[in-house]
């Protein structure tokens, strides 16, 4: 048996024991393995789950065994997600601290934050979120005006986040803040803030969809030990673009379609609300508006992979992310729109009588897909970036 | 000249206007739906709407209205939509006061009207049996049975059905689906043994039912004009309808405009006004264009239906449709410029993109009326 | 009888006589009466009908009488204009100094140049073209380089012009060039200049239409008298302003519709390219394009409606110009767009067999349709006018 | 992996892109506009073309082709599409030598395929008989009169109708139009008794020409494939076109959009580079994605036929969908972005916008491919 033979009959063998039946089937959204110091666990399998694979650093599977990650080969990790997926298992920890951190405190942090805060990630004990935008700092992130003072031995931290996802959930919140003044990019840090600390408050904000998964977040003479800056003083700025270029490859995947098909496809749905003609649509407008948002989802589908094999293939399409976030995020608006449009009135319902809960799911996250094209860099901004990064179109 | 408003009509505005603004603004919408409502309208901005004569605006002075007529109506639900004041307006004064006066004996006229001005009784049509405003696919039976009729069926998506004291229903004496022929409209007291009424809570916080019909048995005086004849009077309420519909979202697409407009001057993002770039001016631009056609296309289907011209399906269609989609247009560049704030429901953008949505729906959306103005062009 | 009666009846009687029969039929366009020094009349009768007109001075009914011009008021232009429309009579000379430089020079210019100017205009005796765009200044007009030196008694002008309408075939020219380099918009005069004079050669430009109504026009060391200044030196923009708005509401006329008329309505066209379904255009998604350009134009035309009423009831919807100019053009080519997608193979030929000359005029008039939102100020330019002047945007 | 071109096949790319942009620019368009050439190609280039082997890539290799496959064909039509290459290696190694593998008997292989692959034999496919394309709706019929067959009807817009020596020409042996049974296809002489050719001058200046059949005998030799049931394998052919001809279609807007790009960053107005210009870079961006996403589409496209996937017509209808809306897009922006120069001849814009038109409209244009699209769908 080759080596890998091994590890997958192994590996399987292990799942078998110590992934517990409940978790081998579909996630209700309350059931999410967050973790953190004040995670709840609606269902405790999901605890002995996270337990179990954090325990051989699965949570992680390709992070370095040294801070408690798995250590896992590329090839191995594609056979411990084939027998996951073979037995249907949820997620063990869904997380910004996998996601988000812990990829950049790999490259970027010193020999003791790895240490200290990769095999909590891992383990699941901490629950971060982001403190990227401000109020003043959207489009334009590096116009942040969040301080950090160095006091000597701490930096005093004033200022205001905004966009901090599950903020008050959150344990640890990893910041961008402005340590000089007087230039723009090269004056941001990345600094680590325990939101136990004195000073900081985090308030949910209602998005127009109804539901509440950001914060504002405010830091109010926060004071924050010097080891908590990650990278150089003033070299944030390298830090954040390569989370945001993760962030924006993230969103992109939106445009592929989950929304759409909780309603069993579109399609369907037109036929049994406007009647059939023959296999057709009855109504044509709604046909043809069907099959035009199809073909502009498959050509996109085929893009994302036409880039994913020419990048194997050492051959980059350039900025990419920010086609794809820009595509992406349209395409799945111009879905919800279209959905709407196919569903009429049942679409349109708010809560109670009248409606089933797929229906109103969707009418949620319409309201949801608005954000799309704003959140992780607004399709202007991509469209920006494109225009003078690809095509090399001159500034003023 | 009807595109330039009467003296007397700009007074009109201008009182609307204020009264909107000042008694009805945004707020009171996000106070009926966080206090959860159960009318999901104020009966004091109701009295004072009343007290304003909108209530019998359409209602001629000899049975206690105003007779400001369409152009009149029209202009306040502009004024209405711009502050999206929520009131049983619509659905009493605008369908159910034009359903009885188009179809109205004289002493249903006599007996009910006056109530109506007055804001005594609120009314509620019932047409929509699907997810798709279609008026001719009522399936919905009235049958006789002696001196009765027998009401059997369900109506889906009634504007103001839960609040009303009166329903006006669609059923059908005869014919089947499909059929204009066969139609005929009832006035049924919401309290008549039999009738289900469900509220709905629909994305815009504003008022709806869903009402089941399980033999409910009504008088023959129930009967609202002519038996199986009812369709071509129901199509001139329903274009009046769709008309006033179009004026309440023109407010709504001027409101977003301008407090966009308003944005675009005040932020600041890679230290400069964001209205300074071109890309955004130049889809201002586009925006104001599409606001300026919406103003002709209303301004032209009121006068339609003042002048009681020929074409007002076409007038009506085409501001209905046009609406619809420059209202979707409108709103979502308006979340899209104001960003993250945009998204959250501290702003009001969001609550106007809600409300253009259930409006584009409402008596048939961009999709029913193109396709019913090429019938109307004959192609 | 009233005066207007009065002279309702002697209008009549006169046109009576002095309108000859072949110009109560449509007018070919080769039989357009432009007028000039070179004008030849394949019709006759199209000079004796010019002359018989400018006799009264009615080819510019409301001029004033002192310079050659009809000097009626406006009510008796009606009255004029409904009696010929009324005998189907063709227009009796069309001429850019008719509609451009005439009423320019009304306004601006000297008592001599009135004399001089008018009246040849009026007779038809020269042929108007306008030089204004350069080569390096189109939507940037203002930037224009043609320069006009001082030399005492006169002005020594060197430069090229690009788009002067028929130029190849025009008497004078009317343009702009530069008096001072120091200042952009206050350093342009109008001039007026002899295309006879030596230095002046106007070549055509073929466009991708096949025709030719445009040139390029060089001015080489052309010596031009000091009393050919319109205005005084250095305030030539007011006049161009001016003139430019004229044009820019004559252009957007073309979003109501003459192209699509020759083919006999596009609905009826498209009921006999894809059959009918009772009375439905066969083909549904053709029909619902129809029905949104029709909606389109219908809409636009009401809104032309609305300002013209607003502007007589002293409510300007300002800037309208721009928006017309904008929306107009475009409509006008999303309906070529539209007559090609239903014409099919039929609206894509060039010339000879295979084709009528209605199919092959409209394949012609598509593509010289593009140019609609570029002259008289691009789509783009009057977007910028819109966003600055209408709705106030800042400049950066 | 389908995306990413192999060593050989960029090679192939690599000498189309140089051949044709050395020996066959936009200027070779011109010149046969301008001179008014009757055969509407230049003899010169085809010879070159031939010897490149391009006229046999797709015959197989014992039939003196190159073998190279759909992709081969798909890389130099794409490059021919760069410069706009008026040839007839799409009516002849494409559509005409398709057909024949497809349906042809070994006979008929075995005598015209070397002949095509050595450029000797010219074809043209005649498929239309209306103003939209519509395969289905072929009524000229075939009729059998003892051991011939007899033509009669009228086919439009045949490319390169006027140059072919042999016609292969759709026609109906039974049923009635609309039904794919009863499609039989023929190989005709060009100068057989009773076949009249027009040349057809099209706004591209390229071939085309209607043909009548009045009364054309031939014999029954010349039925290509089996009789009544040709529908199958003309729908094949007809996709490989349609992609092909997206791939001609990618090739001209990838010019287009270079052009105007370089434009943008030359020409000057308002003292600024226009392609400082915000709102200009921000529809420069909407077409790379545009022209991105067409690569994509017509990539697989090719994939689908190279690797004769069962989703070949899904593929080449969203490609040939996709590539005439695209195209008209581009083109037309390119005009637009060129402004007053790019309304004149003296620039190639045009003539890519021309062609565009043309192209769309060629074997079914969105509309049709939209609908196509969703029936393969089954909705």
């Amino acid at each position: 048996m080759s080596d890998l033979e091994t590890f997958r009959a192994e590996t399987r063998a292990w799942l078998d024991k110590n992934c517990p039946d409940s978790i081998r089937t579909p996630m209700p959204e309350r059931e999410m393995p967050w973790g953190g110091r004040n995670a709840k666990y609606p269902n405790p399998d999901t605890k002995i789950w996270m337990d179990n694979m954090a325990s051989r650093g699965w949570t992680a599977p390709t992070w370095p065994a040294e801070y408690g990650g798995g250590g896992l080969s590329k090839e191995e990790n594609k056979v411990l997600q084939e027998e996951l997926a073979r037995i249907k298992a949820r997620p063990a920890l869904t997380s910004f601290g996998l996601w988000m951190l812990g990829p950049a405190l790999l490259e970027f942090a010193s020999e003791e934050q790895k240490k200290k805060y990769i095999g909590e990630i891992v383990r699941g004990e901490i629950r971060w979120c982001q403190g990227y935008s401000e109020p003043g700092a959207g489009s334009d992130l590096a116009g942040l005006q969040t301080k950090a003072e160095d006091k000597g031995d701490h930096y005093l931290v004033n200022g205001q986040k905004v966009w901090t996802s599950y903020a008050d959930q959150c344990d640890w919140i990893f910041c961008l803040v402005r340590t000089d003044n007087s230039v723009k990019h090269d004056g941001i840090s990345f600094l680590l803030i325990d939101m136990d600390d004195p000073g900081v408050e985090a308030r949910p904000i209602k998005l127009i969809s109804g539901s509440s998964p950001f914060c504002e977040t405010f830091l109010t003479d926060v004071k924050v030990p010097k080891e908590n800056l990650v990278g150089e003083l003033n070299k944030g700025w390298t830090i954040a673009k390569r989370l945001l270029e993760h962030e924006r490859s993230m969103i992109s995947g939106m445009g592929m379609g989950a929304g759409a098909a909780s309603m069993g496809g579109m399609e369907a749905v037109a036929k049994e609300n406007f009647g059939t003609d023959g296999e057709r649509i009855a109504d044509p407008s709604i046909r043809s508006a069907i099959a035009d948002h199809k073909m502009d989802q498959q050509a996109f589908g085929l893009t994302m992979k036409r880039a994913s094999e020419q990048a194997k293939a050492g051959q980059g399409m350039g900025a990419a992310a920010s086609m794809f976030k820009y595509y992406g995020t349209e395409v799945n608006k111009r879905r919800f729109e279209l959905l709407l449009d196919v569903m009429g009135t049942q679409a349109l319902g708010w809560e109670g009588e009248g409606f089933d809960s797929k229906e109103l799911a969707v009418t949620r996250s319409w309201l949801r897909s608005k954000g799309n094209s704003i959140e992780g860099g607004t399709s202007e901004v991509q469209l920006n970036v494109i225009a003078k990064r690809v095509l090399g179109l001159p500034t003023a | 000249m009807a595109f330039v408003l009467s003296e007397e009509q700009t007074m009109l505005r201008d009182m609307a206007k204020q009264f909107f603004s000042e008694q009805v603004p945004v707020t009171n919408l996000r106070k009926l739906r966080d206090d959860e409502s159960d009318d999901g309208f104020d009966r004091d901005v109701w009295k004072q709407i009343v007290e304003l004569g909108f209530a019998g605006i359409l209602i001629p002075e000899d049975l206690g209205g105003t007779g400001f007529g369409p152009m009149g109506i029209g202009i306040v639900m502009q004024e209405a939509g711009r502050t999206l004041a929520a009131s049983p307006l619509y659905s009493t004064a605008i369908l159910g006061a034009g359903m009885i006066m188009a179809a109205g004996s004289e002493s249903q006229k006599k007996d009910l009207l006056p109530q109506v001005a007055a804001g005594e009784l609120l009314l509620a049509l019932a047409i929509d049996e699907a997810n798709h405003h279609n008026p001719l696919n009522i399936a919905m039976t009235a049958t006789k049975d002696g001196g009765d009729f027998v009401l059997n069926g369900e109506k889906r998506f009634v504007i103001d059905g839960h609040t009303a004291d009166k329903l006006i229903v669609a059923a059908r004496t005869s014919g089947t689906s499909g059929d204009a022929q066969g139609i005929s409209t009832f006035l049924v007291d919401a309290d008549t043994a039999g009738v289900s009424i469900t509220r709905t809570l629909m994305v815009d916080t504003r008022n709806a039912a869903n009402i089941a019909f399980d033999n409910v048995k009504i008088p023959a005086v129930a009967l609202l004009g002519g038996l199986d004849a009812a369709y071509p009077e129901l199509e001139n309420v329903l274009d009046m309808g769709r008309v006033c519909l179009s004026a309440e979202m023109l407010g709504g697409i001027e409101t977003v405009f301008d407090t966009t407009l308003t944005y675009l001057k005040e932020r600041k993002q890679f230290d400069a006004i964001i209205g300074t770039f071109q890309a955004l001016q130049h889809r201002a631009a586009e925006m104001f264009c599409e606001v300026e056609i919406c103003q002709s296309v209303v301004l032209d289907a009121l006068s339609a239906l003042e002048e009681r011209r020929n074409d007002i399906p076409r007038a009506a269609s085409l501001a209905k449709a046009r609406l619809s989609e420059a209202s979707r247009l409108i709103t979502n560049e308006g979340v899209q410029m104001h960003g993250g704030i945009g998204m959250t429901d501290a702003v009001d953008v969001g609550l106007f993109l809600k409300r253009a949505r259930v409006q584009a729906q409402m008596l048939g959306d961009a999709n029913f009326h193109r396709s019913r103005y090429a019938d109307l062009g004959g192609y």
